[in-house]
């Protein structure tokens, strides 16, 4: 097995928002006693006075940067997922989404990332809370130049956004070459195939082309899709996926029923209906470290490929 | 960014009225204090008629609130608020933000008479497609700067607004206008927290000290008292006023500043002006009926 | 036109409560300053101590009702459903959820049901943020009957419920001698059809029937399912639907990709694909009255009609 | 009710710890200050080794916190609380709830030493399937009345139980312990204020107030000085105390009450004990590798 280096998306969303706040003094830092998880740390060093830590009170930090929003400034509003989106939905529907306040929410460490401080800590619901609110952009890049460019994309659009910034060690998986390695909207096909999709996002896409690749040891070819933009949807490339393919997989670290694969499912049944399995946690974690709550919950290369066959009715093996 | 809310017709500025309301602070600012009394006295009227007749038309609104906020209202925009109704973005504008946002009728009615937008476009208050719907959304109306209803929104994010324009070197200053019930939201203590510990001199908030909630007085649901004293505790300037005089309002608005934020905690009655609905619960968001609105004309007149 | 008799289900819900709280002294009800809007003036009346009214503060609300619980009581935490479930999402996951409190979360007045009072008072997501978390019964009682029924049945059970108490007037649409009327997890079918199945739940229940009635006029023979329990999801009598009809509509008054249509698309997905339509608001709503903006969203007997007709592909009228 | 977390093995009674436990109690009971104060002091010792190498062991845990709520829990468990570990359903428990979720294994050990489950079990801390995750759950753990780990949630569920107990009738009271940082949090000013108009005098807050948060000190990053008057602004009795001092403590817990809610705010240092822990912020949740775990214990000796 070759082992390709991974990397912390965080440190990528870090080094890109400085970069952007050197070039435009409106951007702006608001965070909840998390300069550290945030890795706003750089910031905080170059721009002490644009970081607003407001303490642990997510209520107030979205608050307060929709009020920046009103005052002109592009604020970031950083703080663990799970955190952001539970104590403070009602600010992001209301002074966020309702208000189209200029405000860039970034959920830091989302999904299992948090591991064996447990589900309190996990963010798993939260691309079924927020897909639900309208007009919310949700956007989860997928390793460090898709996080980058979703960091640009998001500092110079008006209105708001959730960024869902992975934590949990991810490889590259944006084509070299490809430039801007996300554009708002639209999913990537990163692999060809004829007989399934597999529509992942996030921390899943890495293993979405691994278990292509398994797939295709057993003679199985798999379209891999990976979608940066959960909400709104790119229809166009799933309604290709059902029409020119016999299954779907979704996968994906935050529950399934509400996030990406409902939203996938919903464009499958419209076009043209075909098998599909969606994969993602659907209870409380039991204890053990990201890696491990992967595995349970079958988020792995293998997971995802043996649903795939699965859903195929190739699963006598 | 596509909006999804239909908005209906666009409310665009009232230059008549913006013309008017530029007289009358013109007045005001070379006014006697007897002068200016009267000058708000009759614009709070005004606005107290037209609440009722809004509400009575439309069959919806909060009544009670909407009156025991409008001599607040008044004092601010009348006399207080450095802002331009033609260029509800102007940069530099000093913000309002009511974040007991049910009384959205006060607001709306307040905000045409500065000419945000022309006060017949009251008559579509909660009609279908209508921009003014029951509370205020900052995608349709002018002069509304976040969307409220959810109560214990608005400091938070007058609190971001006050910082932001620090920030940009700007001189505005920022009004957050509260309910007294509004307080037992946690949200508000987050946020004056942060406002005594970064200093926001240019931060106001006024408390519309009624003492009634939606279902009953505050003290028999979850008292605040002693309330100046919670505001103090948490860092703030705290001062009570008379809520229905315009002149100790517009004093408490404008002293000088230190290096604190302020609380002007404002007495008032809810349902005010109107002898039966003062004071009384029931008026939170009871409807005038047309017999009842006359008479509660009248009595405004 | 036959006008039913239409009933607003949260005064079913008070009633029932104070029937129960006379039988049970561990029942207590918590509030934030809704007595009215909860319908809880006669349970104040009767048990002035066994009614927590915390005020405008809903996550001490919901904290509290666990608290209630853990001294073992059995607490009815009532709050328009908006504010309850968007203020206090995270002690609806942790204090209640992840905690397996005793703790009945009753949701007021959901859905679009405050009308003019504009999209900061719909609750159209809270069935997208209570599915999405594990270990919650999500139950949405259709007519008076239902709600009686649910209420008596989450008293008599451990464990916590959200129950979403409809205030739009409906018509009793459980079959007389239907005993009891709610059954924790089953979905009951109210007609039989075999050309396409209309799954609803809560408000949109009746207005399904309407729609079969309708579509029976062209010709078409719809089944209508009442999905009264909508976490977890009655996956045998959706899997029946997908089985034996060929399209599937869903309406709700809630997003539907994350809400009851999301949960239907995968069970019918999984089971046999047909084509499916889902029904509900997606958007913040316009300003008008609850029954303007439920036709604004198609949400009517004719809306739901020509849904099936179209996913049928018989919309050539 | 189905429950779908996996808990791995289940944590039963130590019987022979309870004993020992009991026999504590029974000798504090009847002990002369100094007596009581070298068990306590005995017994904190205990507690701080095996936190250290627990997560040491784990590679996992908020080193700092569970070191300065140490004390804090010791006297509570040791001397004041009235409970049954071999019953922890027991109705009429005193309730203890760790707001500080993420002092876990403070909280943990602690219950070991009383005997809910064995210590032995501690090793499995943050393993695979165990029922000791990160945050104490109260699905997986006997002694644990509510799930912690967001900030904020313990005080208002400490409301509950108290106006449930004593709706009950029951005498059991009922302590929450805070965070200092974590009072930046509104939901606690909620609970408070709920408290404070409900008279519940069987409630207790106790506050580990360490002047740290996860990231700095609370005092550069949302002060919340004067903290007594803010309590007491929001009708509590406040008290302040050495929270490393024992006899203090239990003063402050076990006092006569009034009508009132009372705070206990425990001045303490975060990784007390450990001089090079000792009011550093980065040992908030840094993990001590084998080297510093060993000087960390000798420390602790
Ligand atoms: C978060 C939230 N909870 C509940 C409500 C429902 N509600 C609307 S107005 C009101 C009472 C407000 O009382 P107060 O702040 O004193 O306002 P006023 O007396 O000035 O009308 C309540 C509970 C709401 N709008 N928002
Ligand atoms: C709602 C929420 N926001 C953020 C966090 C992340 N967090 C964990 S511990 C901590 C600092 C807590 O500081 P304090 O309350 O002073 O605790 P102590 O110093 O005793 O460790 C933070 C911000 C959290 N657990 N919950
Ligand atoms: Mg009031
Ligand atoms: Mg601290």
């Amino acid at each position: 097995m070759i082992v390709e280096e991974t990397y912390d998306c965080r440190d990528s969303f870090a080094d890109e928002l400085v970069r952007l706040a050197h070039a435009d003094s409106r951007i702006v830092a608001v965070c909840n006693d998390s300069v550290g998880s945030s890795k706003l740390g750089a910031f905080a060093k170059e721009f002490p006075d644009r970081l607003v830590n407001v303490g642990i009170a997510e209520q107030d930090m979205v608050g307060v940067g929709a009020g920046l929003a009103n005052a002109g400034l592009v604020p970031f509003v950083c703080g663990a997922a799970t955190f952001l989106t539970a104590r403070a939905l009602e600010q992001i529907k209301a002074d966020v989404a309702y208000s189209l306040a200029n405000v860039k929410l970034c959920g830091m460490s989302p999904g299992l990332s948090y591991g064996a401080l447990g589900p309190t800590h996990h963010s798993t619901e939260d691309l079924s809370w927020l897909r639900a609110i309208a007009d919310l952009p949700v956007v989860v890049p997928a390793d460090p130049a898709q996080t980058r460019a979703a960091i640009r994309w998001a500092a110079g659009t008006d209105g708001p956004v959730f960024l869902r910034i992975g934590r949990f060690p991810v490889p590259d998986v944006s084509p070299p070459g490809d430039d801007p390695a996300f554009t708002y909207g639209r999913a990537s096909r990163l692999r060809e195939g004829e007989d399934a999709t597999i529509v992942a996002t996030g921390t899943m896409v890495s293993r979405a082309l691994l278990a292509a690749s398994l797939l295709a040891e057993r003679g199985v070819s798999a379209r891999v899709v990976n979608v940066s933009t959960v909400s709104p949807l790119d229809r166009e490339e799933i309604a290709a996926a059902a029409r020119q393919t016999r299954a779907v997989v979704t996968a994906e670290e935050a529950v399934p029923t509400g996030g990406l694969g409902a939203a996938v499912a919903e464009v499958v049944l419209a076009t043209r209906p075909v098998p599909m399995r969606l994969l993602g946690p659907r209870t409380f974690a039991p204890t053990g470290d990201p890696e491990f709550l992967l595995e349970h919950f079958e988020l792995t290369a293998d997971g995802i490929a043996r649903s795939a066959l699965e859903v195929l009715g190739l699963d006598h093996s | 960014m596509t909006l999804t809310q239909a908005t209906g017709e666009l409310l665009l500025p009232d230059h008549e009225a913006i013309g008017a309301w530029r007289r009358l602070r013109d007045r005001l600012a070379h006014a006697d204090r007897d002068t200016a009394a009267a000058a708000l006295a009759a614009l709070a009227g005004d606005i107290r008629r037209t609440v009722i007749s809004t509400i009575a038309g439309a069959g919806l609104g909060h009544t009670g609130g909407d009156l025991s906020v409008t001599d607040i209202l008044t004092t601010l925009y009348g006399a207080v608020l450095r802002i331009d109704p033609a260029r509800p973005g102007w940069p530099d504008r000093d913000r309002l933000i009511l974040s007991k946002g049910h009384c959205s009728v006060a607001l709306y009615t307040t905000l045409t008479t500065c000419g945000y937008f022309p006060a017949e476009r009251l008559r579509a208050f909660a009609a279908p497609m209508s921009p003014l719907n029951g509370h205020p959304s900052r995608r349709a109306v002018p002069g509304v700067e976040t969307s409220t209803g959810p109560l214990g929104h608005g400091l938070p994010v007058g609190v971001g607004v006050a910082v932001g324009l620090r920030l940009r070197g700007s001189p505005a200053r920022t009004v957050v206008v509260l309910g007294d019930g509004e307080l037992q939201e946690g949200s508000n203590w987050e946020a004056a927290m942060t406002a005594a510990h970064r200093g926001l001199a240019s931060l106001t908030a006024v408390v519309d000290r009624n003492g009634l909630q939606q279902g009953a007085r505050t003290s028999d649901t979850n008292g605040l008292e002693p309330l100046a004293d919670k505001w103090r505790a948490f860092g703030w300037e705290a001062v009570e006023v008379d809520g229905h005089d315009h002149l100790a309002l517009l004093d408490a608005l404008t002293a000088p500043r230190g290096d604190r934020p302020r609380c002007v905690i404002a007495r008032t009655v809810k349902g005010r002006g109107v002898s039966f609905m003062e004071d009384r619960v029931e008026w939170h968001h009871k409807v005038p009926d047309a017999e009842q609105a006359r008479l509660a004309l009248e009595e405004l007149r």
